[in-house]
């Protein structure tokens, strides 16, 4: 297959893949997997009447949705779906997933401080704790996998684990990676930023219309991105027995994105000092001493 | 080869038995010289028979010692030993009483030996090694009685003179050697020795056979017992100059030989006279024996070697019985004095009958021994080419001899003396004498064919003989009747004190080695007393030394203590006044910084900030300018 | 050339601001913000030199590193400075903290 | 001639002079330090034109959390009602305008008079410099790179000594 119609196949899969998220979100909430459900929502949100709140900043208001959804766009260009199937191979692919990561953190910043509301101001610093905590691990897990793949292109990452995928290689980073991507996705456990319970939908409170859609869309994309994140660099990537490679990603991503809906499911929400504790005191040492412990192996 | 061995080393043997048992001493030294009698018969029997008998073993590398029993030195042997045998029977008598037995008898061996060996040897190292042991033998014997002082005087006398001459001795023989390539007293020789060496050789003769510079240690000699004049003094060891001139006799020169011969006359005339006004009959007798050797020096001189060696024999019997006749008068009497011997013939008529036919053969009466050998040496004067004047000195000689004789026996004789007492114990002494004088008498038998037989053929002449009878008979009328004792005038004495020159011996040889002996003693104290004092000295640095280094560390470490002293000042004055005062100033000096400084401290953050920047625009430019 | 001019152009004007507010501003946090603007513009200066100078000189990526380091250690150190001014003077601008002089 | 590298650096370029510019020029907190943030990130894009692809990824994110944490210290000293009032905080305006401009101009001739030399057109790959960076911080320069760790270290401690309040101290 040429590479153009692999592409054309590979974008479909990921709308496709969207829509999945958004089921599996609606699922992790009600418990019933409504495949309607979702399109019925963005219509109506799209009909929504937008509501600007008063002196509201008019510069962050406006560019918090576009910065939230170019990082993420930007994201998904760098992650590699099959063997040489990758928008743009950077040089330090690996770094530019926390790189982008970061942005989210500063677009929920900007629409927190942006809408001129406690609510979506008290969201927004939440936001900036829970995701500056988070992205630590993030980073020095990455590292980890660099070392191991000698190199920061993903595909790279990917080929280094042809013997062995990673999630065997480095257990201890595969759970941390997982843990900080539900945080950085603000997924249930770590919903904190939009806890509907306490900060009555915090960041996104007073956000309507194509606004919050535009939001709700990003985060769909942000957790899809981040299964194939997790799928590119500890479970293989593209590797598989008989099927083509973006098949496998798919199919991978897929797994690790109910996974994730599921923990949301069954776990309640997490209190603030736990979140940043846990973090803190353990996230990142257990870091420090995968990159350790990995190191040791490699050597050996 | 054991006849030789016999000869020489009996003696010897029975010395060293001497010297070590000290028991028998008389007999055995008796038994020595009958085996060395025995040993010199064989070899003379061999002689007789043709066969020389020759030994060489090992010498000097190259240089081997022979001994050589040629027919002269066989006959000589013989004469020699029977000499000594009579002599040690006399000895035996005499010495009964006398102290030093030990020492003479051991000596008189010793002496024994060393002739026989002398007579005997066939090379000139072991001749030299003779000699001297004979000097040595000559030295202990006339010191017998060493506590003596004109004994031990004597003996140190006689050998003293003998060395000097025995020096001359030794360069003859060098030259021999060096001229010859070998130590071979060979019978002909090659080619003659130089002027040099022969002189040499007659020096050693002089010395030995006291001919004039070197005769006064034989009158001195007398002061030892009397058989060892009789033996020594008068037989055998005087006559071994005459044996060396015999031995070399091939090697003189004819220059050399009228050297010799004049020596031989000047000291027959000398000694001659000295005998003729000697107060002392031992005395006479020693000067008469230097004489006779004179006589035997010039019959050698003269060319005729043979009357030397018929002479040499004869005189050898004479002069031994005068010197053992001496001894019993002297045994008897007391003293050897003219004054005190007076009509002593008469007491010891026995003794004196012996004495008189010596005297008369020694004078040169025909039937005694002494005429022919006299005779011999009176025509070998006449018919010696080169000295006119030999002759007459001979006649002379005879005529002095015929004086001194006839004086002794007028002195002896004349004069009136106690009735004749049996004399005690002198069975021993009378027959040592007369077996001597038996040999006198029976001379004119075995002299010529002995002297044959040595290889040599008497010379014989009328005129010689009948001149030399006329002198003899006018010299003993002469002496009997100069009896009167000496007067005491100087000339007379000069004659009789073997004319001490400038002071004689005493004088001459004595004073100055006594002043060298004292001025050696001197510096040999003086040195002592500089190595003391250099001792001293040496002390005195040493303890200057040794403790120059304590003075010097004493010193050093002082100096360090005053230095480390001022430095301790210094610094203490530093230290309060540098260092104390110094922060002092500092600290106020930094309160007014800090006093003035605080004024420019604002206070306000941009304020300094504006000042950093005004610091780094200035840098700026500065690097600008530096850069462009 | 010009590529490397105009970087270091770009890097002084931007020094030139962050000079500017540096001085100019009263509040603490401020003059950090300049101070920063000026570090953000060395390291300009800094990778315009590795890029078209010394390529293959990876020491000054390396200091570009440590800048980045001081970057932020001076942030964080002005934020504790910061907040001791505040808790103390209930403020943080710079006029009433003049008490501290000589 | 024009290079598109040209044209980027000067967009770019003038983003952040813009961005820096604004920092100073708002009267609202959180807009100066996000306008930082912007120009920051443009600061970035400057390193990744110039094809420093690591430094440039590393500035972007670096810079992203660093400007956020000062923004919301910004809010929590100024107490600023959202950028609504327009409050006026600088002292001693024409002399830092002046030292400002001096600067500039010096810096400016200084570039423009010196000459600097051939100029490299040829950068090894990204991937290259990562490997001989990584090279270069552990190997010459593993001394600067060691004691910028401890000097981080000794940052965060006395920061937060500092930081600590005196009043928890003096009630136990």
């Amino acid at each position: 297959m040429t590479p153009f119609l692999n592409g054309f196949i590979i974008s479909l899969l990921f709308v496709g893949g969207v829509y999945v998220v958004a089921v599996l979100e609606r699922w992790s909430m009600t418990g019933n997997v409504n495949w309607p459900g979702p399109a019925r929502s963005f219509y109506l949100l799209f009909a929504q009447e937008e509501i600007k709140t008063r002196k509201h900043d008019k510069v962050f208001f406006e560019t918090a949705p576009i910065l939230f959804i170019g990082v993420i766009l930007l994201t998904i260009s760098i992650l590699p779906f099959g063997r040489g199937s990758v928008m743009v191979d950077l040089g330090t692919g690996a770094l530019f997933i926390n790189a982008a990561l970061v942005y989210v953190m500063v677009s929920l910043l900007m629409v927190g401080w942006a809408v001129n509301g406690v609510y979506a101001m008290v969201g927004g610093w939440r936001a900036l704790a829970q995701l500056i905590a988070y992205s630590m691990p993030v980073v020095m897990v990455l590292t980890a996998t660099v070392m191991r793949a000698e190199s920061m292109f993903l595909t790279d990452i990917v080929e280094s684990q042809q013997s062995l995928w990673n999630i065997l290689y480095q257990p201890v980073g595969f759970m941390l990676f997982y843990i900080s991507a539900l945080a950085i996705t603000f997924l249930p456990p770590f919903d904190l930023p939009v806890a509907e319970g306490e900060l009555a939908g915090g960041v996104w409170a007073d956000l309507t219309g194509a606004r919050k859609l535009l939001f709700r869309l990003g985060r769909l994309t942000l957790v899809l991105t981040l299964s194939v994140a997790v799928v590119v660099l500890y479970l293989g990537g593209w590797m598989g027995p008989w099927l083509p490679g973006f098949v496998w990603t798919f199919l991978k991503t897929f797994l690790v994105a109910t996974s994730f809906f599921a923990i949301g499911r069954y776990m309640p929400r997490i209190r603030h000092d736990h979140l940043l504790e846990y973090n803190w005191k353990y996230g990142v040492p257990l870091a420090l001493y995968n990159i350790f412990q990995v190191g040791i192996v490699l050597l050996l | 080869m054991i006849a030789l061995l016999l000869t020489i080393l009996g003696p010897l043997a029975a010395s060293i038995w001497i010297t070590v048992t000290r028991k028998q001493i008389g007999y055995a030294a008796l038994t020595g010289s009958l085996t060395s009698l025995i040993g010199s018969v064989l070899l003379f029997l061999y002689m007789i028979e043709g066969q020389i008998i020759t030994t060489s073993f090992a010498g000097l590398p190259g240089l081997p010692f022979r001994l050589e029993a040629t027919e002269l030195s066989a006959v000589l042997a013989l004469v020699v030993s029977v000499i000594t045998t009579f002599i040690f029977i006399y000895a035996i008598g005499y010495m009964a009483e006398e102290k030093g037995k030990l020492r003479f008898w051991s000596g008189i061996s010793l002496f024994l030996g060393a002739m026989q060996l002398l007579v005997l040897a066939g090379d000139w190292i072991l001749f030299v090694m003779a000699w001297e042991i004979m000097g040595f033998a000559s030295y202990l014997l006339i010191g017998t009685w060493y506590w003596k002082k004109e004994a031990g005087d004597a003996s140190n006398k006689a050998f003293l003179m003998n060395r000097v001459a025995d020096l001359g001795l030794y360069v003859g023989v060098f030259v021999i050697i060096l001229a010859s390539g070998s130590s071979r007293i060979a019978a002909e020789s090659v080619q003659g020795i130089s002027m040099v060496g022969a002189l040499a050789l007659l020096l050693a003769v002089m010395g030995k056979s006291a001919q004039v510079p070197f005769q006064s240690w034989l009158s001195a000699a007398m002061a030892g017992p009397t058989p060892v004049s009789a033996l020594l003094h008068s037989a055998t060891m005087v006559a071994a100059g005459i044996i060396l001139l015999l031995k070399a006799f091939p090697l003189f020169s004819p220059d050399a030989l009228i050297w010799v011969g004049s020596v031989g006359g000047v000291t027959i005339l000398l000694t001659g006279a000295t005998a003729v006004f000697s107060e002392d009959i031992k005395r006479m007798l020693a000067a008469s024996t230097s004489s006779q050797l004179g006589f035997m020096v010039l019959a050698v001189g003269a060319g005729y070697p043979a009357a030397a060696v018929a002479h040499l024999i004869a005189h050898a019997f004479m002069k031994s019985s005068l010197f053992l006749g001496a001894g019993i008068f002297q045994h008897e009497i007391g003293s050897t004095k003219y004054e005190k011997l007076g009509a002593a013939g008469k007491k010891l008529k026995l003794t004196f009958s012996g004495f008189a036919v010596a005297g008369l053969a020694l004078a040169g009466i025909p039937p005694l021994i002494g005429f022919w050998s006299k005779d011999a040496i009176l025509t070998a004067g006449l018919q010696a080419d080169p000295a006119v004047w030999y002759f007459p000195a001979a006649l002379a000689g005879a005529f002095f001899t015929a004086i001194y004789m006839g004086r002794s026996f007028g002195i002896l004789w004349k004069g009136r003396s106690e009735p004749e007492e049996k004399p005690k114990k002198l069975a021993w002494m009378q027959l040592g004498l007369l077996t001597l004088v038996s040999a006198v008498v029976a001379g004119w038998l075995f002299l010529d064919p002995l002297v044959e037989v040595a290889g040599f053929s008497v010379p014989k002449d009328n005129i010689a003989m009948i001149s030399g009878l006329v002198v003899a008979s006018i010299g003993l009328v002469a002496g009997w009747f100069a009896t009167t004792p000496i007067i005491k005038n100087r000339v007379w004495m000069f004659f009789r004190d073997n004319y001490p020159v400038a002071g004689g011996y005493t004088n001459v040889i004595v004073q100055p080695v006594q002043m060298l002996a004292n001025g050696a003693n001197q510096i040999e104290t003086r040195l002592l007393q500089s190595v003391f004092t250099i001792g001293t000295v040496f002390l005195a640095v040493g303890r200057w030394l040794a403790d120059v280094p304590d003075r010097a560390t004493a010193y050093v470490i002082d100096w360090i203590g005053a230095f480390n002293l001022k430095i301790a000042r210094l610094s203490g004055f530093t230290d309060d006044k540098g260092i104390v005062e110094g922060i002092a100033r500092l600290v106020d000096s930094v309160q007014r910084i800090g006093y003035y400084g605080r004024k420019i401290q604002s206070g306000l953050v941009h304020r300094e900030l504006a000042w950093s920047v005004y610091g780094m625009v200035f840098a700026l430019i500065i690097i600008l300018l530096t850069y462009l | 050339m010009e590529l490397l001019i105009t970087a270091l152009i770009i890097a002084a004007i931007l020094f030139g601001i962050g000079l500017y507010g540096a001085l100019s501003q009263t509040n603490l946090v401020m003059i950090m913000m300049g101070i920063e603007l000026m570090l953000g513009a060395a390291m300009v200066n800094l990778v315009a030199f590795w890029r078209y100078l010394h390529p293959e000189a990876f020491s000054i990526q390396m200091f570009v590193l440590v800048a980045m380091t001081v970057m932020a250690l001076e942030g964080a150190v002005g934020f504790a400075i910061a907040t001791q001014r505040f808790r103390t003077s209930g403020s943080v601008e710079m006029e009433e903290s003049a008490e501290l002089k000589g | 001639m024009i290079s598109i590298q040209l044209i980027l650096l000067i967009i770019f370029g003038l983003v952040a002079i813009w961005f820096g510019w604004r920092v100073f020029m708002t009267s609202s907190m959180v807009r100066s330090a996000l306008s930082l943030l912007g120009s920051m990130v443009a600061i970035g894009a400057l390193f990744l034109v110039m094809e420093a692809e690591f430094l440039g990824v590393l500035q972007i994110m670096m810079m992203g959390t660093e400007m956020s944490i000062m923004a919301v210290f910004m809010m929590m000293y100024m107490m600023d009602p959202g950028g609504l009032g327009n409050m006026d905080m600088s002292h001693q305006k024409n002399l830092s305008i002046a030292a400002g401009v001096a600067v500039t101009v010096l810096i400016t001739g200084a570039v423009l008079f010196a000459d600097w030399g051939t100029i490299v057109t040829q950068v090894p790959s990204p991937h290259e410099q990562n490997r001989l960076l990584g090279m270069e911080i552990l190997k010459r320069s593993m001394m600067i790179f060691e004691t910028a760790g401890v000097t981080i270290l000794t940052g965060m401690i006395a920061s937060i000594a500092v930081a600590l309040s005196i009043k928890s101290s003096r009630e136990k």
